[in-house]
């Protein structure tokens, strides 16, 4: 059974997992990529190698260097996070083949679930309700899926076959725009997974996304952790997410009836481990597959602090061999838990990505607040990898609580030196729509907008023209008294001075 | 000391008559300023009601004030300041060139303009990879391309310049 | 009913306070003395008003000077947190004549278990079984004592009547060394509480300090939150706390039966809000009244988190005239939960208070983790308040999981600039006995050396010796280039550079 | 740059041969050091073990390098330094006066002490209230009370000499 664990990702997840590793007493192995020396999950291991050039990949995607990292360090598994080859049947191979044990499911299930043309299949031969589209195989030319569409029917969703989190889709209203539609998503799924293949997918309005968290260990023993909501996205990016389902609740019925599907659907491929059934799901509460993620989500701490389940310590477990620590009966969701993922981006424009030095950052604590980052005070955001900084996840005993006690901790939350979405969670949790919970996937985009929600804010315009004086009077006076001081009085440096009282 | 300060969009007149009290638009408040050592952070008390308030230098060499979730970009300007910039003449860049530059470093995925083209505002200029998503970036108003610096496949770096618009 | 709160408190409490109130969306009132004003509470509230100078007894123990600060803003409750005037009936009554509420119990309540010979009389009559010792009025002589000590047996222990967490307490173990722990007994009472009364009380040898948390509306409604583990204490004072104790642990009849005692207790002087009921129990699960504590506790979090329940937004529905939103059955404990206190004290120098300007610190975050704190990192430590500076609180499935996490959780918690106890709970959390539950309220004192603890410890000289050799390198570098620069290149000198930046 | 580091009682001698190697004792190591800025924080990576430390100047005007949980005290001395210090002559505090200093601002309860007494090693020589706490402050060695500064009631603020012990 192995003791030492190689942590093949970066940011919040690789530090997330370190966490894990080390209250189970195993020893970690951090990689990095050039960008990342400074890193806090570089500093947080026990270990850390380079493994290449910023470019994910020249670094995160090299999976021979990665495994000769592992085998050098004697890593006896390697959890890949999410992300770069977490979805990899390759990699997954590749570490079966060396000897180490992948954390995640075999290399099977990522290949039957990674094609989402074959999963779609394989689940709707398993009794698995899926949307309307192009099943079969995959690789359609432009000309086939015009026609498909046409059968299929407007509107319809452009997806890539190989992608995931957005990228490569398209939404089609009609045939005419469809041929550059289904250009620009070829051209992005080809930039983001190497993979230009695209498939074509009912879209079912008013939808919602809910996804159920399902874990099975290798003797077969498969259970769900509820579900969490998850419709809250700007252009297919998940932003906020909650669990329970506002739109399932009390509903625990329901809850089972769509738990039981996904736990069928996890069992169609075999899967092991820490996986993730998506659905979309109409207002009359028909629920669709969408795709199964097999690897742990960005999302995995609201499941984890409605359930007291550790997911990742779970994940740990259960490839050492150890059956489940629960079963379906004993899994019991207690109260509600809302993440807001805070990404380096300008909500004032365009959500634009911002790099730079976090030269201050004040994270909320207290009460039902958690935090789970990567970055800290001192830290740069570079242009590489995907902006999410932090996942800010409370909860409370009521959705109003958790609602109320997510702005209390956004409000606390400063960070100096990138911008943030902070103020996009901000406004989006005062809206009567969010708080009554009636919202689909198409609330962000149709019936949000930051600039309006800030229109009635209260503002202190006077108080900020005298804090603003008084910092720029001060500085001046700063400034004028240090120019004005002899040249050898440098008491203020600290170096100097560290130096001075070291050697006086 | 007197200064003309812009919150926004709006003048203030701030005058600093001692430690404890600040005029503002002729109106006096008692207030309690104090800084948070080695932080970009002041508390400030006026008439009981307590404000935190971030205090940064911005993109713009602006300052940036963050109070009660607000962001607020400040100018503060002393009397002779003021003068100065008036002596120099206000509006200079009004219909002049815009030079779009790179908001972040990252790879240029297409150029969508040619020089020469005549485009709207909203119109893309440029798509620009950066943190694994593709950003479309836009002109501010409409214009004439003068000048492109960049092409596909290019790495730029921050603030680089790419295109021209006059 | 109120909506605006003056909390008449400082520190970790008085912000713990702060944030409850801004998550029911109240407002929320501070006070400060002049050692305080940058302190957090004062910067987190909507409002904060100056009492008087740093020492206790001229700001935060001026019930005049607050009452006027609640009348001028306007506040229509006070929360008093704990210590200062949370157990002072006369400071309860003072604000039921100004017509504000008192968010804690009633005058008579405070009055009745504020003198512990009282407490003690009024328990046992309503059948509550109390420690052998000197009942009735209290305030016996010398003599009288003396006397008392030879009925009761020794060992025994002299408490101060007025007091609370240790102060005042002395432990006797034969007559002839009575009468000096006598005296200083009374002087350190005395100096902490005003009053200089002590009692006798025989010691329960080798105890367990176990107490449960108490809920109560105003309609008499009176549950019981389950129990908190306290024994492991130096000096009678508390340092660690879990939920629940290992010492009752799956016992749920034993844990019933001690929390129907509480409830009795609570309901012998017709207590409302929160308090808790102090036990001592003996291996043999005998247990008695040692007293009750008529506020919030420190260590409340632990109770917040394995019941899922907020105790001080329970405090302010209370004080609201709500009634409970939960009912016994109701209650259920899940998980398991460890709070360390972080003072600021030396615990490798006799644990001497340490003071001073924090000028780093590194907050533990993640999963299953919540610090409750007064402090940043630019703020400076004052000798005027007690020292604790933080609550580092774990939630994990199992004792064991909250045990490794609570390691982690410490190992990543930095504070530089005042020392502070953490390397003695980093090696409390070590000790065999502590992981297999066996220890009672004299186990540090007893049985725990923290310099034979450290002996066994893996330390790192060489490489200890490598970063200070680089350190001091790096430093002597950066002075020599600082101090041969001319002396208008300043452009490190970051006031400066912002000023210049502004004005270019 | 060759020193001579001196961790708690050990002496290593530590030369930095260039930036990606260091000799401890003659060892010759591969280092990866880099500070994080803006905090006392470095990160050191030797043979793919990574080490964080926190090393900020300790009381004594040493350095404290807080390592995997322990803390040291670290004397870092170059070797010019160290030829000075010898020459000044060791040893030159061993049996001299011991002055007890206040460790941290109080209020002084009570002096257990009279001048002229002969005390012992772990003798209580005075009281001081800090933090709500009561603290006896203890001798560290035997010796004779030679003067005393303070008195019961007194506010004494830190570092304040109290008691000489000779």
């Amino acid at each position: 059974m192995f003791n030492k664990v190689l942590i093949a990702n970066r940011g919040e997840i690789a530090v997330r997992i370190i966490r894990a590793c080390r209250e189970l007493g195993m020893q970690t192995v951090a990689v990095y990529s050039e960008a990342d020396r400074q890193a806090l999950h570089v500093r947080l291991a026990d270990e850390a190698y380079y493994i290449g050039p910023a470019p994910s990949r020249e670094s995160y995607l090299r999976m021979d260097h990665i495994l000769d990292v592992a085998k050098k360090a004697g890593a006896g598994g390697i959890h890949p996070g999410y992300g770069f080859l977490a979805e990899r049947s390759d990699f997954s191979q590749a570490c079966v083949d060396a000897g180490i044990s992948f954390i995640g499911p075999k290399p099977s299930a990522i290949a039957a679930m990674g094609d989402k043309a074959i999963a779609r299949a394989t689940v709707a031969a398993a009794g698995v309700p899926v949307v309307p589209g192009t099943e079969g195989e995959g690789s359609l030319t432009d000309e086939e899926l015009l026609k498909a569409a046409q059968s299929i029917g407007f509107p319809l969703l452009i997806k890539a076959t190989a992608g995931g989190g957005g990228k490569g889709m398209r939404e089609v209203r009609n045939l005419e725009e469809m041929p550059e539609l289904l250009e620009s998503a070829r051209r992005e799924a080809l930039a983001a997974f190497g993979d230009g293949n695209v498939y074509l997918e009912k879209l079912i309005e008013g939808a919602r996304h809910i996804e159920f968290q399902v874990i099975a260990d290798e003797d077969g023993n498969t259970i769900h952790l509820g579900e969490r909501e998850c419709s809250l996205q700007r252009r297919h990016q998940k932003l906020l997410e909650e669990a329970p389902s506002p739109f399932i609740d009390e509903d625990e019925e329901f809850r089972q009836k769509m738990g039981a599907v996904a736990v069928k659907a996890a069992k169609a491929v075999g899967y092991v481990n820490a996986g993730t059934i998506e659905f979309l799901v109409d207002k009359d509460k028909n629920f669709y597959f969408l795709e199964m993620n097999t690897r742990l989500q960005v999302e995995h701490p609201i499941t984890e602090e409605v359930t007291g389940l550790d997911i990742v310590t779970e994940q740990l477990r259960i490839a050492r061999g150890r059956p489940l620590s629960l079963t379906q009966e004993q899994v019991r969701m207690q109260g509600w838990a809302i993440e807001c993922r805070v990404n380096a981006e300008d909500p004032h424009n365009n959500f634009l990505p911002s790099t730079g030095f976090i030269s201050h950052l004040t994270v909320p604590t207290g009460p039902g607040v958690r935090v789970d980052t990567g970055v800290y005070a001192g830290f740069n955001i570079s242009p590489y990898y995907d902006s999410l900084i932090s996942k800010l996840v409370v909860k409370g005993e009521s959705r109003a609580q958790a609602i109320l006690r997510m702005r209390r901790a956004l409000e606390e939350y400063h960070v100096v030196g990138v911008k943030t979405n902070i103020p996009f969670h901000q406004r989006i949790l005062e809206q009567a729509r969010f708080i009554a919970g009636n919202f689909d996937t198409r609330f962000v985009e149709e019936r949000f907008s930051l600039e309006k929600a800030e229109e009635g804010m209260e503002t202190h315009p006077e108080i900020a023209a005298i804090v603003a004086t008084l910092v720029a009077n001060d500085q001046t006076q700063r400034s004028a008294h240090i120019i004005s001081r002899g040249k050898r009085d440098t008491s203020n440096w600290k170096w100097v001075s560290r130096w001075e009282r070291m050697h006086r | 000391m007197k200064y003309i300060t812009t919150i926004d969009d709006t003048q203030y007149e701030v005058e600093i008559l001692n430690p404890r009290q600040v005029s503002i638009n002729g109106k006096v408040v008692e207030v309690d300023f104090k800084s948070v050592s080695g932080q970009p952070i002041y508390s400030l008390l006026v008439d009981g009601k307590s404000y935190q308030a971030h205090v940064y230098t911005g993109d713009e060499d602006d300052l940036q004030v963050l109070l009660r979730g607000v962001l607020h970009t400040a100018k503060v300007e002393d009397e002779r300041e003021k003068r100065l910039r008036a002596a120099a003449g206000g509006g200079s860049g009004e219909g002049g060139e815009f030079v779009l530059k790179a908001p972040m470093p990252g790879l240029i995925v297409k150029v969508a303009v040619n020089e020469g083209d005549e485009i709207k505002k909203g119109q893309v200029l440029v798509i620009l990879e950066s943190m694994k998503m593709q950003n479309e970036l836009k002109s501010p108003r409409d214009g004439k391309v003068t000048r492109i610096q960049v092409k596909a496949g290019d790495s730029v770096e921050q603030r680089q310049s790419m295109i021209s618009v006059e």
